[in-house]
């Protein structure tokens, strides 16, 4: 279902930014981890997407240059 | 809930016992709490700046 | 199965106690990471326990407080 | 290709962002497309060194 | 299908060789990096032989004393 | 067996060999023939800890 996909999108997020972010656990999440882990979202989406771009340009070059160049 | 059970296990497992003794003492214990109730914060606030970046 | 159920436990128990415990690989299993290995499977089952009752008594204050508060 | 995208941003992103800022700077960008195409290197490599090895 | 086991045993072992060989990117694939890589899945290929061969001695042997031993 | 077969592989290589080089050395041998050992006395020892707990 949608809602079980977006959990587990969260649930593998929140493990990444944890393991990013999170040092010792004391009392409170203090307001440097909290930037930290807001950040880490943001910066994992940010470098989602040029990966993603990236990897449609290159799928495209490839598939232009199929005759001319092999994969490698 | 079984996947946050499991989640929160295996981390606080590896942040708060390094290596384990022949009890549970009491300062693991607590950090143990300590360290889900911080997982927990940590699950919220992610999910609040994955939808809030998704709008 | 049951049976298939109990292997996969114990082959993911033995892999977080074997990070946790093992150094270097040496002839014989040393007293020192036999008692590692024995406290570790003890130690986890105690957080499991601990943590699933935790996760209950929370599940259950969220839904008593559900009208005067939010979930946050 | 599903599954490269995912490795490559969990990869670079850890060889990259260590620890993450406001924003994505040009220098975590460079890295990152230098990671990606290092990554896709790597994948050829392993891809024809498995491959021979099976011969 | 076979395309599909063979790209997930190649996603896996880059995996592997990726985390022993890489440091940091930079702009090619310098060839002390190049070779770890290709000795990296040699090796891993040696291993995996070498282990999946001592695995079956053992099981036969435990086939063969079964009456004598326990498995322990 | 399979899964055993995976696991023994993905934790010896990393425990015996941290920089592959052009073959496997009678020492890299010797090491990863160790820690497979070590690792099944692991996986007995776990198993029967595991199931000592649960009666």
């Amino acid at each position: 279902t949608e809602k079980q996909k977006f959990q587990n999108i969260i649930h593998e997020l929140n493990e990444k930014c944890w393991d990013t972010c999170m040092d010792k656990p004391s009392n409170k999440l203090d307001s440097r981890t909290e930037s930290c882990l807001k950040n880490c979202v943001s910066r994992f989406l940010d470098a989602n997407i040029l990966i993603t771009e990236r990897l449609e340009k290159k799928a495209t070059e490839m598939l232009n240059n199929h005759d001319s160049m092999s994969l490698e | 809930m079984q996947e946050l059970l499991s989640k929160v296990t295996d981390k606080c497992f590896k942040k708060c016992i390094s290596s384990p003794g022949t009890s549970l003492g009491s300062s693991d214990q607590k950090c143990i709490a300590m360290c889900m109730d911080r997982y927990m914060d940590s699950f919220n606030l992610v999910s609040k700046a994955y939808s809030e970046r998704l709008r």
